[in-house]
Formats: C-alpha cells, sequence, structure tokens
C-alpha cells in the first residue's frame, strides 16, 4: 500500500473517533444529531477503504440516512425545550471512574485481540467463494444474505415489521403544524421522485451481481416517501392495505421457505437452478415492504384529527 | 497528455476550494439562510469544477455521461435540500418571531 | 495490511468512548447516539476482520448489514417511545435519571 | 413425523400466525392467534416426544451447513425450552383472548387502547416464533437477530399498557439494546478467532487464551443483562409491573429464560473446556443475592403485580445458583425442572392479580379483603402457584430445589442448599402475607365480575405447576437423550 493511501486511512480513522468524542460532549444536541449524521457520512467512507462496498451504500442508505432522519425528526417533535440537555456528558467523577476503568480495560483487550489476530486470517472467504456458483447470484454479500444465511435476513425483516407494529401501539401524536410547501418544492418532487424509483429498481436488480440489494433499494425508496411526506405532509394509519404491504415481504419470503420444504427440500434450501430468480422474487418483495415500513417509522403514528395536544 | 493532466488537476483544486470555502461558511455564517448560502452555491459550483475535471481523465464518452449525471442529481437534491432548509426555517420565523 | 488494523483500532476507540457516554449520558436520545456509534464500532471491527483475506470474506459483511438495519428498528422504535413520554411526561430523561442537573 | 418436520413447524407457524394475525386485523387477530398458538403448542410436545425417541438432530437450514449456513440444532435442552414455552404459551393464548376482547373490561388497559389491542396477536406470535428460534438456532449471529425479534416485540407489547409502562419499555429497550451490542463484541471476538459461529464447531476449536475469555465475559454479562439477574434486575419490576397482564406472563414466565438458557448453553455446552470455576461461583454469589434482594423487595411491594414481579428477580436467582454445582448431574434436570415450575407459577400468579384487577378495580395488597369467598378459583390458583414457588411438596417447584439441594451437597457445598431453603422460607412470608389479605379479612361488597377465562386459565397453570412435582424423570430422560 502506497504511503499517501495508509496517510488517508488515519486521518480518516482518527476523523471518526474526534467527531464521536465530540458528538458526544456537545451539549446542543442538534448539533450532536449533525455530527451524528456527518459521522455515518465519513463512515461508509471507511467501509469503502475497507473494500465493503455493500456495508458502504447500505450504511450511507440506512444508517446514516434513515437513522440521521428519525433523530432529526424526533429532535423537532421534542421541540426546543426537549432538546436541552444540561448534563456533562463524559465528565469523569469518582462514581463514573469505576465504569470508565472497565470500559478502558475492555478496549486494551479489544485492541489486544486486533493487534494479536494472525496476518493469514482467512475467515470464511474461502468456503464462501467455492460455494458462489450454486447460490443464484455473483456478489457473495447477496449471496450470504439472502441464501447461505437466508434464515437470519428472513428473521430481520421480522424485526422491521415489529419496529412498526410497537410504533402503533403507542398512543397517536399531536399532528405537526407542517404546512404544504410550495410549488417549486412540488416541481422538484415531480422530477427527482421518479428517478428515485428507477434508482431503487436499478439497485434491487443489481444486487445479484454488484453492490447492491434490497435494503439499498429500498431506503431510496423510503428516502423519496419520506421527501413526499416533507412537502406535502400524509398519514398513514395501519388500514389494511398498508398493513398487507408491510407484510407482504416477509409473508413472500416464509412462503417461499415453507413451500421448498412441501417440495421435498429444507427450509429456505433455494434449489441451484432457480436460486436466482427466487432471490430476485423475495428481493422484489422485501424491497417494496421494507422501502414503506421505513416511511412508516418516519412518519410515525400521527392520525388525522386524533393527535391529543402535549401537555 | 500532460497538458491534460494539469488542467484537470487545477479543475480539481479549484473545485476543492469551493468546498472549503463552503465548509468554512457553512461553520462561521450566523445564521441559516446565509449558511445555505454558503453550502449550496459552492457545493454545486465544487462539484461541478470536479466533474469537469474528472470527465478530463475518463476512457469513453459514456463516462463523461456518468459524471454530467451525478452532477445534474447533486444540483436537483441539494436545491430540493436547500427549498425544504429553507421553507422550514421561515416557518419557525413565523411561529416564534425570531430565526432558530 | 495496515488499512484493516487502522480501522479495527478506530473501531474498539468508538465503540469504549460510545459505550462510556451511554453509561454516563442522562438524556435519552443521547443515550441513543451513543448505542448507535457502539454499534458502528462493532460493524468497524467487523468489516476490518473481513478485510484482511483477498477476496474479502462476505460473511462479516452480511452479519453487519443485518446489524445496521436491526439497529435502525431499535432506533426508531426507541425515538417513538421516547417522543411518547416526553409528551406525557414533559422529560426526555429516565424518571431514575430526573432529580439532579 | 419427523423431528426435522417438528422444528420447521415450529419456526414458520408462528411467524406466519403473526403476519396473517396482522393482515387479519382487528377482527381476525384473536382467532388467528388462538388457533396460531394451539398449533404451536402442539407442535412444541411433538418436537420433545420426537427427540426423546430418536435423540438429538442438526438442521441446515438453506442446506448450506455450518459453518457457511446456519444450522438449527435440538438437544433434549432445547427441547425441553421449546416444550415449557408451548404448553405456558398456550395458556396465555387462552388468557390474553379473554384480556384484548373488543368490550374493555379491565381497568389497566383503558378503554381509549382498545382499538389497538388487535396488535398484542402479532406481537405475541412474533415473541413466541423468536423464542422457538432461539432456542433452535446453533448460530451464535442468528441467536443475536432471535433476541432482538423477542426484545422487539416485548417492548411493544409492554407498550400496549401506555401511561408508566411506557418509560418501562424505554428503560428495556436501552438496556437489551446495550446487552445485545456487548454480546455482538462477543460474537466478533470469537469469529475473530475460529472463523466460525457454530456453537458446536466454536465448542471443538475452542482453547483457552485471553481474547476467548473476554469474548464469553461480554456475552455472558449482555445476558446477564436480559435475564435481569441481580444487580442488572432493575429493569424489570417497572417494566412486568406495569405491562397488560398476559404480557407480564408471557414476559416473566418464559422470556426471562431465554437469557438463562443462553448462559446454560454457553458455559455447560460450548465452553466447558474454560477453567471457569471462580465465574461459576460469581454467578452463583449474585443468584443468592438476588434471592434475597428480590425476596426482601417482594416484601415491600404495595401492589400485588409489582410483588410478583419483584418475585421473578429472587426466582431468577436460583436459576443461576446452578452454575456453581453444574458438575453434578442433578442440578441440570433440577434448575430445568424449577424454571418450568416457575414459568407456570409465575404466569398463574399474573393472571391472579389480573383476575383482582378487574374485580377490585385495584391491586393493592392491603385491600384485596376476601378473595376466599368471591374469587374461590383464583385463590386455590394463588395458593397452588404460591405452593411452587414456595418449594412446597408436592410441586414442581419444590422437586426442583429437592435435585438442587442435592447436587449442593453431591458437590460438597452445603451453603447452596442453606440459601435456597432461606429463600423458600423468604417467599413463603411475602406469598403468605399477600395470602392473609386476601383469606383472613371478611370480603367487602360491590366491584366488578371475575374474568372466567383468565380464572380457569390461571387454574390450569396452578395445577401444572405442582403436577411438574412427577416430572423430574422424564425431564431427565429427555435431557439424556440429548446428550449425543
Amino acid at each position: 500500500m502506497t504511503a499517501d493511501a495508509a496517510a488517508l486511512d488515519i486521518l480518516l480513522a482518527v476523523l471518526l473517533v474526534f467527531l464521536v468524542w465530540r458528538l458526544l460532549t456537545l451539549s446542543d444536541l442538534f448539533k450532536a444529531t449533525i455530527l451524528f449524521i456527518v459521522f455515518g457520512l465519513l463512515l461508509s467512507l471507511a467501509w469503502v477503504r475497507l473494500r465493503a462496498p455493500d456495508v458502504a451504500l447500505a450504511e450511507a442508505a440506512i444508517g446514516s440516512g434513515v437513522t440521521g432522519a428519525l433523530v432529526l425528526d424526533a429532535l423537532r417533535r421534542l421541540g426546543a425545550h426537549g432538546a436541552v440537555d444540561e448534563a456533562r456528558p463524559l465528565r469523569l467523577n469518582l462514581a463514573r471512574l469505576s465504569g470508565g476503568l472497565l470500559v478502558a480495560c475492555l478496549g486494551a483487550i479489544l485492541l489486544w485481540s486486533v493487534l494479536s489476530l494472525p496476518a493469514g486470517w482467512r475467515g470464511l472467504s474461502a468456503e464462501a467463494m467455492a460455494a458462489m456458483p450454486h447460490s443464484g447470484v455473483t456478489n457473495p454479500v447477496t449471496a450470504s444474505l439472502l441464501n447461505f444465511r437466508s434464515h437470519d435476513t428472513l428473521l430481520e425483516i421480522a424485526v422491521l415489521m415489529l419496529a412498526v407494529l410497537g410504533v402503533w401501539t403507542l398512543d397517536a401524536e399531536p399532528k405537526p403544524s407542517a404546512e404544504p410547501a410550495g410549488p417549486i418544492l412540488d416541481l422538484l418532487v415531480r422530477i427527482l421522485l421518479p428517478l428515485m424509483v428507477v434508482v431503487a429498481g436499478y439497485l434491487l436488480w443489481a444486487g445479484g451481481h454488484a453492490p447492491g440489494g434490497a435494503f439499498q433499494g429500498a431506503a431510496v425508496l423510503a428516502a423519496g416517501g419520506i421527501l413526499l411526506h416533507l412537502a406535502r405532509p400524509f398519514y398513514l394509519g395501519n388500514h389494511v392495505i398498508i398493513r398487507l404491504v408491510i407484510g407482504f415481504g416477509f409473508a413472500v419470503f416464509l412462503a417461499i421457505g415453507v413451500m421448498l420444504v412441501v417440495g421435498g427440500g429444507r427450509f429456505l434450501e433455494f434449489p441451484s437452478r432457480h436460486a436466482g430468480t427466487l432471490i430476485l422474487v423475495v428481493e422484489a418483495a422485501a424491497t417494496i415492504s421494507i422501502a414503506l415500513i421505513l416511511l412508516a417509522l418516519f412518519v410515525g403514528n400521527v392520525r388525522e384529527g386524533a393527535g391529543r395536544d402535549a401537555p | 497528455m500532460a497538458v491534460l493532466d494539469w488542467l484537470s488537476m487545477a479543475l480539481v483544486g479549484a473545485g476543492t476550494l469551493f468546498f472549503i470555502a463552503g465548509s468554512i461558511g457553512l461553520l462561521r455564517l450566523p445564521d441559516v439562510m446565509t449558511r445555505l448560502h454558503a453550502l449550496t452555491k459552492a457545493d454545486n459550483v465544487g462539484l461541478g469544477l470536479i466533474v469537469l475535471g474528472l470527465s478530463l481523465q475518463t476512457s469513453g464518452p459514456m463516462e463523461v455521461v456518468r459524471l454530467l449525471l451525478v452532477w445534474a442529481l447533486a444540483l436537483l437534491t441539494s436545491s430540493c435540500a436547500c427549498y425544504l432548509v429553507a421553507h422550514a426555517t421561515l416557518q419557525a420565523r413565523r411561529e416564534t418571531g425570531h430565526d432558530s | 495490511m495496515t488499512t484493516p488494523i487502522v480501522y479495527a483500532s478506530a473501531g474498539v476507540a468508538m465503540l469504549c468512548i460510545a459505550l462510556f457516554g451511554f453509561l454516563t449520558a442522562r438524556h435519552v436520545l443521547r443515550r441513543i447516539l451513543a448505542l448507535n456509534i457502539v454499534g458502528s464500532g462493532v460493524f468497524m471491527m467487523l468489516v476490518a476482520l473481513a478485510a484482511r483475506p483477498d477476496p474479502p470474506d462476505p460473511i462479516p459483511h452480511a452479519l453487519v448489514m443485518t446489524g445496521i438495519v436491526v439497529g435502525v428498528c431499535v432506533t426508531a422504535l426507541a425515538l417513538a417511545l421516547l417522543r411518547r413520554m416526553f409528551a406525557d411526561e414533559g422529560s426526555a430523561r429516565l424518571p431514575e435519571d430526573r432529580e439532579f442537573g | 413425523m419427523t423431528t426435522a418436520a417438528w422444528m420447521e413447524a415450529l419456526l414458520a407457524a408462528p411467524l406466519a400466525g403473526a403476519v396473517i394475525a396482522l393482515i387479519s386485523g382487528r377482527r381476525a387477530a384473536a382467532l388467528v392467534g388462538v388457533v396460531t398458538a394451539f398449533a404451536t403448542a402442539a407442535a412444541s410436545i411433538a418436537l420433545a416426544f420426537a427427540v426423546s425417541r430418536s435423540g438429538v438432530l442438526r438442521y441446515a437450514v438453506g442446506g448450506w451447513g455450518r459453518p457457511l449456513g446456519i444450522d438449527l440444532y435440538v438437544d433434549g435442552l432445547a427441547a425441553v425450552m421449546v416444550a415449557i414455552t408451548g404448553v405456558v404459551g398456550a395458556c396465555i393464548s387462552v388468557c390474553a383472548a379473554g384480556y384484548f376482547a373488543p368490550k374493555p373490561t379491565h381497568a389497566d388497559l383503558p378503554s381509549d387502547k382498545h382499538d389497538r389491542a388487535w396488535l398484542y396477536w402479532p406481537l405475541w406470535l412474533m415473541l413466541w416464533g423468536g423464542m422457538n428460534a432461539l432456542y433452535l438456532s446453533a448460530d451464535l449471529f442468528n441467536i443475536y437477530v432471535t433476541q432482538e425479534l423477542i426484545g422487539l416485540s416485548g417492548i411493544g407489547l409492554i407498550a400496549l399498557a401506555g401511561g408508566s409502562a411506557i418509560s418501562a419499555a424505554l428503560r428495556y429497550l436501552l438496556l437489551a439494546l446495550a446487552g445485545s451490542l456487548l454480546y455482538i463484541v462477543g460474537v466478533e471476538l470469537l469469529y475473530a478467532g475460529y472463523a466460525t459461529l457454530d456453537l458446536q464447531q466454536l465448542r471443538d476449536r475452542i482453547d483457552a487464551n485471553p481474547s476467548t475469555f473476554a469474548a464469553a465475559a461480554l456475552m455472558t454479562a449482555g445476558l446477564l443483562a436480559k435475564s435481569a439477574l441481580f444487580p442488572l434486575h432493575f429493569w424489570l419490576p417497572p417494566a412486568h409491573g406495569h405491562a397488560p397482564v398476559p404480557v407480564s406472563a408471557a414476559l416473566s414466565a418464559l422470556v426471562i429464560k431465554t437469557g438463562f438458557y443462553l448462559v446454560v448453553r454457553l458455559w455447560l455446552h460450548v465452553l466447558p473446556g474454560l477453567a471457569w470455576a471462580h465465574l461459576a461461583t460469581l454467578l452463583g454469589v449474585l443468584g443468592a443475592a438476588a434471592v434475597f434482594w428480590g425476596g426482601v423487595q417482594a416484601l415491600m411491594q404495595e401492589r400485588l403485580k409489582m410483588m410478583v414481579a419483584y418475585s421473578t428477580v429472587a426466582q431468577v436467582g436460583y436459576l443461576f445458583m446452578l452454575f456453581p454445582v453444574a458438575s453434578v448431574p442433578e442440578a441440570l434436570p433440577g434448575a430445568l425442572l424449577l424454571a418450568a415450575s416457575h414459568a407456570a407459577a409465575k404466569a398463574a400468579l399474573f393472571m391472579c392479580a389480573g383476575s383482582v384487577l378487574a374485580v377490585y378495580g385495584h391491586d393493592r395488597i392491603r385491600s384485596i379483603n376476601g378473595i376466599g369467598t368471591r374469587m374461590p378459583l383464583t385463590a386455590v390458583a394463588f395458593a397452588l402457584s404460591g405452593i411452587s414457588l414456595i418449594g412446597l411438596p408436592p410441586s414442581g417447584g419444590f422437586a426442583g430445589k429437592w435435585l438442587l439441594i442435592s447436587a449442593a451437597f453431591a458437590a460438597g457445598a452445603w451453603w447452596w442448599a442453606a440459601i435456597i431453603v432461606l429463600g423458600g422460607l423468604l417467599s413463603a412470608v411475602y406469598l403468605l402475607r399477600a395470602l392473609a389479605f386476601a383469606f383472613l379479612e371478611p370480603p367487602i361488597a360491590g366491584f366488578g365480575r371475575a374474568p372466567w377465562g383468565m380464572e380457569a386459565t390461571s387454574l390450569v397453570l396452578a395445577f401444572i405447576a405442582v403436577g411438574l412435582n412427577f416430572a423430574a424423570r422424564p425431564l431427565s430422560e429427555l435431557l439424556n437423550a440429548g446428550a449425543g
């Protein structure tokens, strides 16, 4: 590796750690949140440097993008009073010292384990590469997510559904007083939204052979929805159509898994010949569901006319 | 070829300067509206210069088209975001009577 | 070979600072941010691990992507609960953290 | 059907039920939920029989097999946990069908919540599916995902109660998330060390180095937080005390056991090669502290539901006293029997508290006069499950404690036995205190009608808790069928 690349790595690493320290010590939570979003974007740069472009896309779209939007929206709803944090975080006192020592010990052990790892560490890359021809796709990360470890991904989509169900169990929130934005934004949205749908479709399709996939595509789609929501606020509620779309991806995934059992195979055992098609079907269904789920998480449990005023 | 290299280096360098100016503006300017100026104007021009500089280094016209697409998309999204931020600020001003 | 070590060490540092931040912070929003960063630290260690062999080991990438998505879900639910608690009780801290500054 | 088929059913049925309940919405969710519950419970019992007949089974989901893919693995231990979940889960579902009915009948569930009450069913079935997936998983990271599934559905369920349950849910969420992250750090260290996530392969490859110790310690710490072992129990009483009754029952009876199960799995099956005697003693000491702290706190509670919740803190302590004596063969069946009878008895007690709430409109221990004559079924259920929790014969609690005590003597450590006996006395004091108000004081007039579904279910569960007295031998046989 060249020296300037090493310099870039070290600079990025130091910057990331510095951002973490700053955002945890700033007393203004709004600034801390902005730093958190910047942190997420720089993190995707780090993933690229670590040759993990799929993770970089997921981080930029979901980790920093959707999470950042969610945190900012929460801050807005808490209002100026709620965003004040008079505590002095990270300030050391006697009670915190023991926790600090414990964390320092943990850090030392983790650092030791990082440094003591043998140089020829291989992990499961050889096994994964050997299995790739039977996986139905050519992108190893997609193969891992939707074939080798499809059980994880099935449960992960269930976790996404659960988050929405959890939000629905809460009392409806007061309706934020957002007036629809003007004609310029409408025009921009009208251009951007179809583009975002195209990009989401491309990411979904590309996932089979290049960085991309259902989660990244869904995040872009959800971002389009959030944009629309910002331009013209709407409320989702939990009507049957919304519930159907939210459950659709999981239902398709689970049904395919069970169908394979009925057909004489094992649970989620995609036959080598049809694996590519099945993965694409699962991903397409999941993309639609995940996009609506992320949008529902952002919109929250606000119902027209049902909002209760905060005290 | 060397002239092209120098030219693209100069363009990318100029673009980077715009980014730096924009970032400084974001940090130093007093309120949301002026910061928006710094951010969107500088970033759009900066990105445009970088795209120009990079397109001198491409191997075919398709790559130039792609780079220009990136720039066009960034222009669209940043104007969209700028409009949203400005709108929210105006609304907050109307509600609370002062800039947040 | 140094790139993974640099980032893995940064991951450890991020994890430790954020874990300490989680233990000391009182505002629930900051605690949520801190836990998100702890997660990023762990994920960074995992992805740095995956970058050691060539081609990179895809399994940790898959784990991290699962972790990122699960993290968003938990964050979203936590924020919704926080907003509800703030609307009901007028404080963004857990009841036991409300007495002192 | 074969063991593999029952495993597939146990994974797919609750998850499918959950998504169908979600889509079908308010009208049919309860019906879907109860049908799924009985199907899943039947499959759980069938799995236990299948395992006792044909032994352990490893099942490669997706056909890839470890280390690349995810394996399921069922042995006696997993089958026992799934069976406990199945039986108690079915009873909780019956109770919930009445509790979350469209008509507002319960004081602790405000009437404006009733248009959302159906959300209980998808959440509860997901929780159940998550627990099954956790018990049957042989993959460290898959276990993390199942834990998140359990955690998120549990939080949604607690939040159904609204009000002060919201901050309890938030505290639980932050703690569960922190616990999960510690667990993931451990997983990362183990993957770095051994390039596998499979429990069996880890067991074969493990060697004692600092990084493995750190991984084990981190994972254990995360799991202890989730299983509410003293001093990490602080989140439990508010969360379990404020949740709706069927949710409290499910969380206290079943969800707490997932953390305990994983600690057992980790230390007894994956890492027996490590020298961990000191850690085992530490776990035992924390367990003993939990027994006393939980008992004293339960004694000081004013509300019945909070008392029952603090009793869970104490009962978790008994389970962890398994570890110092784990080398004795009776210890594990003893702890599992204790876990099973606690699951049944604790679910029954929460339902008793729920019945009292429904009839009296409150659950203040001092003012529940005359339950004995007003609600005889509930009073009997309360007394029977109390017998099991105290550990009086004949009951599952007695049989379990008996096995643990004899294991303690066999290990030459009589003091653990003494703590178990003293803890039983303590629980006798707080349970009898509540019963005294229920039986001795004259009945007062007025108030509502007893929900018969909840009363009947609590009685069934209490009889199960007592009947587990005779389960020691089949349990040991099932565990041995799994010892492959």
